[in-house]
């Protein structure tokens, strides 16, 4: 029997687990040319705040062992623009997608979800309190059980859209805060984030990054992103997003072993854009070899 | 902009630390332009783990040309790879320059391994007009591909810092000497090469009223326009702060110079 | 004129501003054939607890991308062995030796201090309020700011021997942990300890480590390493000892460009045993080159 | 025990998968014992972080052999050097077999590439005594090193899971017929392979009287024994638990099969 991959993410139901990150994939067609978008679990779009903002000066990134720095500093067109621009563009995805929201007051989270309520083409919204690269809001909200909950539950009053919330990896303990945004109104949490990082240049001895600090990605974060996400999986009641560090459909297996109902692929996507499909097809076969017919049976 | 395994049919070592590789990929070079790039997977390994973006060098039927110099892990591990081996490219990206084809004569200025790119603009420009090339280095071993250029028939200058080959000077030095003297004004300029080169050469360009379009780096993650990690700082005349980013890799690697915001 | 490599950790004078990383060079005497020990500017030993411990079952360690898991789970044979079988070699190691500590309680971690105090071969203590793999004491002490200050303000009270600290990343906010320990009576700040993950083994589906988890080092944490390094230069008055993924020379200048007094080499020592040698080699060729005579002038 | 770098005299694929390495490194194999091993930094990139543990395959004056199973990232980089690559290595390492040259008759047993160490016992103890090695595999192809064994003059027996070569069991059951048979009791063995194996061989060495030593295999970082990393279960009559920690790669790898709690 064909394996089922798709999941349920509240009432949101994805066609398989595999969902690309924010900030990693763009607005879908960037990567339109190089694979099918049709075959993803769904696309989370790059972050969008109520007002432009032109993120921080270069240089943004910078390579580590095993990972990333980037401190993009959340660049975008701002929310009338994406309505304008990017929306329309959309509804022409086969795929889900979901918009990823960040602000520097709960209002200003609940009125960006208040206006893609409602609106073609977003099937759900990914709150992301856990952004290191912005001076205000951000992984500020995502530090504090109590900002946690205030944002979230501001946006669960302005929005009947299925509610993802994104937490950050730099706390001294994830599941109150998972908690607090389940008690908000979270119907998924979907975490890790980047670590905060930095690197030096130690020919021009300054920091790589113009914004000194930049948040860590890639396989270099798997086991803080493992064992934060089993942590969370273990505690709260909602399905979990796992994500850090995948790379290949082995790396995702690990996060569906110890609980998460889906992943996330985010810098992989920059060093191979099939890594997605490549993944989706790496679960099918291994369910396929077990013998599993749905996604509830892999969780260890 | 497709993405495949392109087999390595040639390398050669051509000066100390610079090497050029032949890549079988006939559906990339099919669609490529001069200016244009390939992102490059070096290993299956994490280290490096991002892709790295080289210049087209040359494109013909069989696939492109790269051409590079080793300054790094990704670059050091390129350049021991061998005839046979495969690499994971994803290509043509961005946008290359713009060939203006009906001048009497373009002048085409590289720093260093900033001829990559401005060799596949030479081989087709030639076609259409006069092509010259100007080229600086710190020392001679740096003044790459001279005589393939002038076997082109390509009239090529060069100057280097210590005076090792041609003049004792800097690129952009024989830019000036040449437009000083040049029959017909507002000669079209393309450039290539280190920062701190690209803005003099703006300068001169703006100068003499030439239209000028630059070659620009940046670190890369995707290549492909959706991280926003590449961006440079251009003139916005329409926002209030009279800048704006845009991405090297999908609103470049080739900008007019006068859009560029130097620092 | 020859580059003066020593620096003071406050009364503690090292030869040299390369240390090994307590746990990751046992007692000295397992490296000394292959590197001359007396080139050191320092050895941190193994973590030394009241009674015995046997530590965690195996497997006690796994691979990950560019970083290794331990849950050794302090094994040691508890402090009075650790007197009387191993205390008599250390003095005829030529170079400074640090005996680092773990306790349950703050009155353990005193006990253990006193008893380290005035001994022959004991040239400072460092307090170890970071370890993850001890489901008692450990890195619990070191994720609150009370506990640090009740811990070291404990230790202070029972040594004059010099005091570091070291701390562990698995926290919100790292500085008002240091400071902390600086208020306690800590004549220095060591960071960082390892980072919590964990791994899990896709064939078994069971976690690569009997503890399931263990702390993550080497330099898949190192941009994390620096980040905090920097942010406890930038506030605490005291000397910074860096650490956290150091591999090569270049490595340890990052962490003495943003403040760091001396570095500890961890993980390296496993893959290149000459790490620290070279390390020194390192950085006295940048100072020669660089025409700087004395430690001080390498920071940022 | 030394740090060195030790060029790749000879390589060899043995099997499908399997391979021999010679390596020039007259001052380890100078000290070297059978059952002693190797510590190998298989890149200076950082995939694989850390170094990997060989048994000493062969030891002469010039040096070593390993005899490795690709297995995983470090085994597969590892099977891709040439001769002449160096390699930066450790050794020797732990504490081999004491090999008892005053018996009649020496069984080996091995399981798999549990044959690399054994090896080295065979060529010692051949010199003394007579040497019985007994190979199981799951298949044919796994059975290694048979003819050179064998043109030493040492006695072979093989089980593999399937009967594709020798009899369809497992080195185990080789064992027992031997020892049923055997004419002197007490008989040495000598054990490597897979643990569930060695279990086995241990219960049928308690039950014929037979000294035991066996090789075990563990997770290592350091290798000298300051990581504590490698411990594996060991009794401990004097502890109050009945059971201590002991490090496979200074107190081992090749214990007595006495001292290993087996779970
Ligand atoms: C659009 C584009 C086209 C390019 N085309 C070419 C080309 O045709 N030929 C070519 O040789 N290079 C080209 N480059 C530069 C090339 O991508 C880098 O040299 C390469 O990525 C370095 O990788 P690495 O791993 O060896 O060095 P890294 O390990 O990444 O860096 C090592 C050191 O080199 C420095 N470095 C990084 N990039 C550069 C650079 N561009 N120039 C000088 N120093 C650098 C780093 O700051 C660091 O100090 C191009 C870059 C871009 C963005
Ligand atoms: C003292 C000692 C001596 C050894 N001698 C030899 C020898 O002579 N020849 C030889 O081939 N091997 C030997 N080994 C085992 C060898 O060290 C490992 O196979 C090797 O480290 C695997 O590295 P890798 O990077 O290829 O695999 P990894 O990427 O580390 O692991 C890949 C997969 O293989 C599994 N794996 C890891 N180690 C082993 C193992 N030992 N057996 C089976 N599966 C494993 C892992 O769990 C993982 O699933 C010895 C080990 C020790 C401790
Ligand atoms: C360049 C870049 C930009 C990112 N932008 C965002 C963003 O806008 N919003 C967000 O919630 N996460 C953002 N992230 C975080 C990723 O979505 C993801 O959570 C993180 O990178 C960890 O996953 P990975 O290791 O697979 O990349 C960004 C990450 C990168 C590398
Ligand atoms: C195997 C192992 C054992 C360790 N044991 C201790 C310990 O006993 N006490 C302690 O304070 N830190 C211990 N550490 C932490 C190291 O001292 C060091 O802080 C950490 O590994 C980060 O540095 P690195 O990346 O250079 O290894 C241990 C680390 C490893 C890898
Ligand atoms: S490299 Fe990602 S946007 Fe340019
Ligand atoms: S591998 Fe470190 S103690 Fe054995």
């Amino acid at each position: 029997m064909e394996p089922n991959l798709s999941v349920n993410i509240g009432k949101l139901r994805l066609k398989n687990p595999v969902l690309v990150a924010s900030g990693c994939f763009g607005y879908g067609q960037e990567y339109a040319e190089l694979i099918d978008l049709s075959m993803l679990g769904g696309i989370i779009l790059k972050g969008i705040t109520l007002k432009e903002r032109k993120g921080n000066p270069p240089p943004r990134i910078v390579e580590t062992s095993s990972g990333m720095l980037n401190a993009i500093g959340l660049q975008n067109m701002g929310l009338s623009r994406f309505l304008k621009e990017k929306l329309p563009l959309l509804s022409d995805i086969p795929t889900t997608i979901i918009a990823n929201i960040c602000g520097e007051t709960p209002e200003e989270y609940a009125t960006i979800a208040r206006e893609l309520s409602n609106k073609e083409g977003i099937d759900a919204l990914e709150i992301n309190v856990s952004c290191p690269n912005v001076s205000h809001g951000g992984m500020l909200f995502g530090q504090d059980m109590m900002l946690t909950f205030e944002v979230v539950n501001q946006v669960r009053k302005a929005t009947t859209l299925p509610l993802i919330v994104k937490l950050s990896p730099n706390v001294t303990d994830i599941v109150p805060i998972a908690q607090a945004a389940v008690d908000g109104g979270a119907d998924a949490i979907s975490l890790i984030n980047t670590l905060l990082g930095m690197a030096l240049d130690i020919e021009s001895r300054k920091p790589c990054l113009s914004n000194i600090t930049g948040g860590l990605s890639g396989p270099a974060i798997k086991p803080v992103a493992l064992r934060m996400v089993r942590d969370v999986c273990k505690f709260v009641t909602v399905p979990v997003i796992g994500q850090g560090g995948i790379m290949t459909w082995e790396d995702s297996l690990e996060f569906l072993l110890v609980g998460a109902t889906a992943v996330c692929i985010g810098t992989a996507n920059f060093v191979n854009p099939k890594a997605g499909v490549e993944i989706i097809e790496g679960i099918r076969d291994y369910m396929k070899q077990r013998k599993m017919v749905k996604m509830g049976e892999i969780r260890m | 902009m497709i993405q495949l395994s392109a087999k390595i049919l040639e390398k050669e070592e051509v000066a100390c630390d610079h090497y050029r590789l032949a890549l079988d990929a006939p559906l990339i070079s099919k669609d490529a332009h001069p200016g244009q790039f390939v992102h490059v997977k070096i290993t299956s390994q994490y280290m490096p783990l991002l892709r790295r973006p080289f210049s087209i060098h040359r494109i013909n039927s069989s696939g492109i040309e790269i051409l590079f110099r080793v300054v790094g892990t990704g670059t050091r591990l390129l350049a021991e790879k061998r005839v046979g081996d495969e690499l994971d490219i994803i290509g043509p990206l961005g946008h290359g320059f713009m060939a203006k084809e009906d001048t009497f004569t373009a002048i085409l200025v590289a720093g260093g391994v900033g001829v990559a790119p401005l060799f596949a603009l030479a081989e087709r420009l030639r076609q259409f007009t006069e092509v010259k090339m100007l080229i600086g280095s710190k020392t001679k071993t740096g003044i790459i591909c001279l005589e393939k250029l002038e076997a082109l028939g390509i009239g090529v200058q060069v100057a280097t810092d210590d005076g090792s080959l041609g003049i004792k000077g800097i690129a952009t030095d024989l830019l000036e000497d040449f437009l000083v003297t040049a029959a017909s004004p507002q000669l079209p300029i393309y450039g290539c090469g280190p920062m701190p080169m690209l803005k003099v050469l703006s300068e001169i360009a703006q100068l003499y009223s030439s239209p000028c379009q630059i070659s620009l780096e940046a670190n890369m993650a995707c290549g492909v326009g959706a991280c926003l990690g590449c961006v440079v700082k251009m003139v916005d005349h329409h926002s209030p702060s009279h800048f704006e980013y845009k991405r090297v890799c999908v609103d470049g690697p080739v900008f007019d110079a006068k859009e560029i915001l130097w620092r």
